[in-house]
């Protein structure tokens, strides 16, 4: 549990922010210059803010009123930067190692080999860090925070630079993280996939105030916040069991909003999984459709229907227990009759739910 | 109307009144340029502008004339200097036989101030050193300090003298050899060495030493500075080097501490 | 070889040279720590320690040598204090040259090392401190490794420094043959001899091929460190 | 018109890749480490490779049979380096004109005051990089990199450390630069929107090697390509002329395949314009689907079914004159009974073509 | 005061200012070139160089000073050219004083700047080339600016260096007062006469506070530089 306060001022910019981190993953969203960075710097140590409170645990970090500010090396925060900052005179190796040196558990935490497989660096091994691409850099660095056996770790968009198969792979070891451990993650993140993804709370920030901050299914489903997130962001995150396995490849969820056929979800039976829908990728038709290549069509009925500022409408449908998105042109909308109450069918494909909507729930 | 004088760097407070009286009286004006001989006599060689060049050793007056710089004639023996033993303050590195007289006559001559040779220093009952003197006895483990014994002129009549006197061998090992002989003074003045080797004129104005014993003439070469004049001398260079050996100057030198030379007449052409 | 140079010349030789070393070794440390003081602290009085630093630079070496006799000498108040409680004399022994040979070269070797260290990127110290390394380890383990550079130019100058320097030294502890005769000293003592120039010049060769080894192993290790720092960037 | 052939070995890794780019925007496509920073290194002659042949337009940059190594600074091709590697000494004022000083035209090519605004970063000109934020610095290096008026323009993935809101301005004004100006452009990047939306020609890049290269719909719309691509982003890129302006806020394209109806496209009318259309945003039915949300239904007749690793299978389609490609479950192709030959409705919903998908055409 | 040193000793103090003014003016462009040169190029004869920049700090001053009163006095090979062609002459002047002080803080001078020089990402320069700078312009506006801070260290070193130096100076140009005797050649003719020391130390004393003058506003002048450059990384 992260409790932060903070005010800082730069010459043209001033951030005072606030916000609550409960344990899991907290997703820090902002656009390029809103102040994500000097958050996370005031965590780690590396800035001393103006003025401000900042508790982790139980442990009071920083309080400008009582005059505490606990030094960075004793703060236990692993921190991946923005820029790698891998030391330039000691291996891939040793700089994973750096940190374990100084970790209470003597680096008891995390197993080295199992990290340095999932970030593909196991050939990189004893090379310098001169000798990386950029993303390889990313990685290792992504490393070394995660075995200095940290209390808290901060991620500062870690994944930009990454290759879409590779960012999949270790966001599934982070959820992992996340779930396995009780190691809380702050996450710094331009992209709502990942954000939507990994995130259990979601702050999400501008021009250095906290706009919105919550669990991030409120925020996701919640077409106030479309706005901050991104039209083509916007959609809604399912709670779902796996249900079973079928022959062909696919894999049936259970949601609260009803059954979903999903192509192939890894995971044993009974297992909680995150669904992200977005709101383009819902369909609704007034009749049952036949014939169509869609699989997953649920009954649902109209809650509210919000025309944008542009021809798009967004759509929010209770299906079952939860809550959908659906986002539709304007001249569908009036020409379906939607509006509060009205009773559709939400058509989803299999295959729009990408692989990399799905988390491992909470 | 302004003539340099290269002179050896231990002249420099004699002279600089011997200047200052004549310019006083003439209205030319002297540039007095000290350094230590050797580097005096290299840069002479090499071109450097000087009128007159007072050596504190023949050896580098020689090289010079060897060199053909000098004004036929000029050159003097201007001045003589004597060797002396000198202690640290009252408590010499000998507590004992030496102490009361060598102490006495040294405060004396520092005492009694100008006017005071060496000649009276001996006269005031400071021993001359002889063959018999417990050198190494009064040493003990300390230092002897000497200006560099193969090097520096006052370190080579020291060792010369020493070696006369039978005395060098029982002490060689225990000289400190300093780069010229101010150094070694030091040395002395602050203690670090309880005795040393330097000229009478340097003993002279340091309170803080006192003369043990002087060497006696004969136990080494005659310490003697000459001077002389380049061969592209100013005119007015000649007048210098004649007042440099007038009986004003000669008492200037002997308050501190110089021999006065017997003042050869200049041969003129 | 061995003829020529006299015996008296081998051990001014050999003896500048343990001089140099021991003046060089012995001083790192301390130059390594006011450097680090004086690129990253703040601190009061940390201009007048740049100052005292720099001070046997600005001083002509005869004055050195002469504060260093009265105070380090055994009536100085600091050598007086150096032989009752440690044993150790340095007047007229080489541990006095040494003294003084370290004293004239700390600010040469301070300066280069204090250059390398302002080089450091402070956010590679940052990035270790997150680690959870504290300052002496961030030093000992980023610090210190990316400035050997640094330090291997600092301790370069000294000890060319060390290998020339004549005035304190010989003001100091003076010359004598076989404790304190440093090359310097030889040298000097063949140019105050009409004539000697030539034998002064074949010690100032020694010299020089001495320092130019020095020289030369300094800059092929500093390229060695430099190859496994690799490019600047992390 | 940019003709190169590369070799050179790294310690654990070797380039050996040849590819020839036309006027336009080349991507560089490939995995973290697969050699795409060591191309653009070996172009600007930051990197001087074993053996190949570089030519650009008329000009020799290197040829290591004839000796030929032109330095950099004569090349005159911008880059914007993967780390912004900004002048920290000088201003951002003084980083934007940097190269301008130097230019051959004396800075006649770009609009200083335009770029600015368009990078957002005109608060920022009297600050030095030191206090930037990770996306400022990147806003302020692309700038840089554009104004120094250069004959190539280098982007090692510029767009990595921006929010999705600044990205789509700067794509849209690095559209307008490829059309506007004749400045072929080198851009590598992870991620499959910035390459279709920008790319005229896209090469593949895998470990080293080239695996695919051509232009960039030829390879989007051919199932093998999918792979490298990575399926969810697998789709096809249609050539279409905006045809009308409704007043509910749709505009109307003429594609090859048909009309089509999209949320509000901006341009005057007759503007030529490319869609990209991912697979899975198509679905396809038997019948022509009644009382549905989605606007675009097109008659479509199935040229190839592939069937996936996994539960997917790709299904290629002849719309008119133009080729989609549909990602459906392998339940649905065979329900549908899908196969070459078939007659089916290709359904795609308006909202699905998101606005960073529309690029301006060529 | 004007009182507490007499006209001679001022001239001398004027002297010496001046020297070391000019001496470390007019290396220091030939100190930025060289320390370039062993910092970045790769050249045949580079470790020679490096041997002879480094030579003034391993030799006994005295031994500079007369290799230089043999090259450059006025029977000297290159005294006697420089006199003919340029009308310079150096010996016995205080240009020659000029010419001694800024060869003995030559190597200190060089040495930093090249730490400096070598601190620099060489990427930063490779992004000035691809916009278009050669190679003079990149070393002009890129490198140059970022070593301001070494630049403004090795400039004080040999300030201080020069402001300290005697044995090559008294040797080359001699002590000749109000011509070449600059402040430390006036304290060592102090130190010749009995009890001079009070008086050497006060000029001595002078000397201190005209370098450690300096010394303040390099240390200004490197952190308004410093700050004006930030952080390390662009
Ligand atoms: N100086 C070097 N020495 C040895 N190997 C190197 C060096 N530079 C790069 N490599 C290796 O060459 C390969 C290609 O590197 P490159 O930087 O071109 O990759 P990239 O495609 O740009 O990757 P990324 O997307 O992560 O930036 C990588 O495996 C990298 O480890
Ligand atoms: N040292 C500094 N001095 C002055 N302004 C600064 C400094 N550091 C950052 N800023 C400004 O503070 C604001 C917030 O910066 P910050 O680095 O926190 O942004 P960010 O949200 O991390 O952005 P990005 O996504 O681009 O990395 C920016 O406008 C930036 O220009
Ligand atoms: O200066 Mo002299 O030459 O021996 O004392
Ligand atoms: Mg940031
Ligand atoms: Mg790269």
């Amino acid at each position: 549990m992260l409790d932060l306060s903070l005010r800082h001022g730069f010459e043209d910019f001033t951030l005072e922010a606030a916000f609550t981190a409960p344990a899991g993953v907290t997703a820090l969203f902002g656009h390029s210059g809103s102040g994500k960075t000097t958050i996370v710097n005031a965590l780690a140590g590396l800035l001393r803010p103006d003025a401000g409170r900042i508790v982790l645990g139980d442990r009071v970090l920083f309080d400008s009123q009582a005059r505490v500010f606990m030094p960075p090396h004793k703060r236990r925060i692993g921190y991946v930067f923005q820029d790698a900052r891998l030391f330039p005179h000691l291996t891939v190796r040793q700089n994973l190692l750096y940190g374990r040196r100084f970790a209470a558990r003597g680096g008891a935490g995390a197993d080295m080999g199992r990290i340095v497989e999932l970030l593909g660096i196991g050939a990189l091994m004893e090379r310098r860090p001169g000798a990386l691409s950029g993303g390889e850099k990313q990685r290792v660095a992504m490393g070394r925070a995660i075995l200095s056996d940290p209390e808290l770790l901060l991620m500062d968009e870690p994944l930009a630079a990454l290759d879409g198969a590779r960012k999949g792979e270790i966001l599934t070891y982070l959820e992992r993280l996340r779930d396995e451990t009780a190691l809380p993650i702050l996450y710094v993140s331009h992209s709502v996939a990942e954000v939507t993804r990994l995130a259990t709370t979601l702050v999400l920030i501008e021009a250095g105030h906290v706009m919105r901050s919550g669990p991030v299914e409120a925020i996701m489903a919640d077409p106030d916040a479309v706005p901050a997130l991104g039209l083509r962001e916007a959609g809604a995150l399912l709670t779902a069991r796996l249900a079973a396995h079928d022959a062909d490849g696919l894999s049936r969820l259970d949601s609260e909003g009803g059954a979903l056929w999903l192509p192939h979800v890894e995971g044993p039976i009974g297992a909680a999984l995150r669904l992200r829908i977005l709101a383009q990728d819902v369909m609704l038709a007034v009749e049952r459709p036949q014939g169509i290549s869609a699989l997953n069509v649920l009954p649902a009925r109209v809650l509210e229907v919000r025309q944008g500022a542009g021809p798009g409408a967004l759509v929010q449908l209770a299906v079952g227990e939860a809550r959908l998105l659906a986002r539709v042109t304007g001249r569908s909308a009036k020409a379906l009759e939607l509006g509060p109450g009205r009773e559709v069918y939400a058509v989803i494909k299999a295959v729009s739910v990408a692989r990399d909507s799905i988390g491992e729930g909470r | 109307a302004d003539i340099l004088v290269f002179a050896a760097a231990s002249m420099r407070g004699a002279l600089d009144q011997v200047a200052a009286a004549w310019e006083a009286e003439t209205g030319h004006s002297v540039t007095l340029s000290y350094a230590g001989s050797s580097a005096l006599a290299r840069q002479i060689i090499a071109g450097a502008p000087a009128d007159i060049f007072i050596s504190a050793a023949p050896a580098w007056m020689d090289v010079v004339a060897g060199e053909g710089l000098l004004a036929a004639g000029s050159r003097v023996d201007l001045l003589g200097n004597r060797l002396v033993l000198i202690g640290h303050g009252a408590a010499a590195g000998a507590e004992d036989v030496a102490e009361d007289a060598a102490g006495d006559a040294a405060e004396g001559a520092v005492e009694d101030g100008a006017g005071i040779g060496p000649a009276d220093a001996d006269a005031a009952g400071v021993a001359d050193l002889s063959t018999g003197y417990e050198l190494a006895v009064r040493l003990g483990d300390g230092r002897l300090a000497m200006a560099l014994v193969d090097a520096v002129p006052a370190g080579q009549y020291g060792k010369a003298g020493l070696q006369a006197l039978g005395l060098w061998d029982a002490v060689a090992a225990q000289v400190a050899q300093a780069d010229n002989v101010r150094a070694a003074l030091a040395l002395v003045a602050t203690g670090e060495a309880p005795m040393g080797v330097v000229y009478a004129s340097d003993a002279l104005a340091e309170p803080a030493v006192q003369v043990l014993a002087i060497f006696p003439e004969g136990s080494h070469a005659p310490i003697t500075y000459p001077a002389a004049m380049l061969a592209d001398a100013a005119p007015e260079a000649e007048g210098f080097l004649q007042a440099l050996q007038a009986p004003a100057a000669g008492a200037i030198f002997e308050a501190h501490g110089f021999e006065v030379r017997g003042f050869e007449p200049l041969e003129r052409q | 070889m061995t003829e020529y140079l006299s015996p008296q010349e081998w051990q001014a030789v050999s003896l500048s040279l343990q001089v140099a070393l021991w003046a060089t070794l012995l001083s790192l440390p301390l130059g390594i720590l006011v450097a680090h003081a004086l690129a990253r602290w703040q601190f009061p009085g940390k201009s007048l320690l740049n100052g005292v630093v720099h001070l046997p630079l600005i001083l002509p070496p005869v004055v050195t040598g002469y504060l260093l006799l009265i105070g380090f000498g055994r009536r100085g108040p600091i050598g007086a204090l150096l032989e009752e409680y440690c044993g150790l004399v340095l007047a007229f022994r080489w541990t006095g040259a040494v003294l003084a040979a370290a004293i004239m070269a700390f600010p040469l070797m301070v300066r280069a090392i204090r250059l390398a260290i302002e080089a450091v990127d402070p956010k590679l110290e940052a990035a270790a401190a997150t680690l959870g390394a504290n300052r002496l380890r961030v030093f000992a383990t980023i610090t210190l490794p990316l400035i050997l550079p640094g330090i291997l130019a600092g301790a370069v100058l000294g000890f060319a420094k060390a290998m020339g320097e004549f005035g304190a030294t010989i003001t100091f502890v003076s010359n004598i043959p076989g404790q304190t005769q440093t090359l310097p000293s030889a040298v000097y003592a063949f140019l105050q001899v009409p004539g000697g120039e030539g034998q002064a010049m074949r010690l100032v060769i020694v010299a020089i091929a001495i320092s130019m080894g020095a020289l030369l192993l300094s800059e092929w290790l500093a390229r060695v460190v430099a190859r496994r720092i690799g490019a600047k960037e992390g």
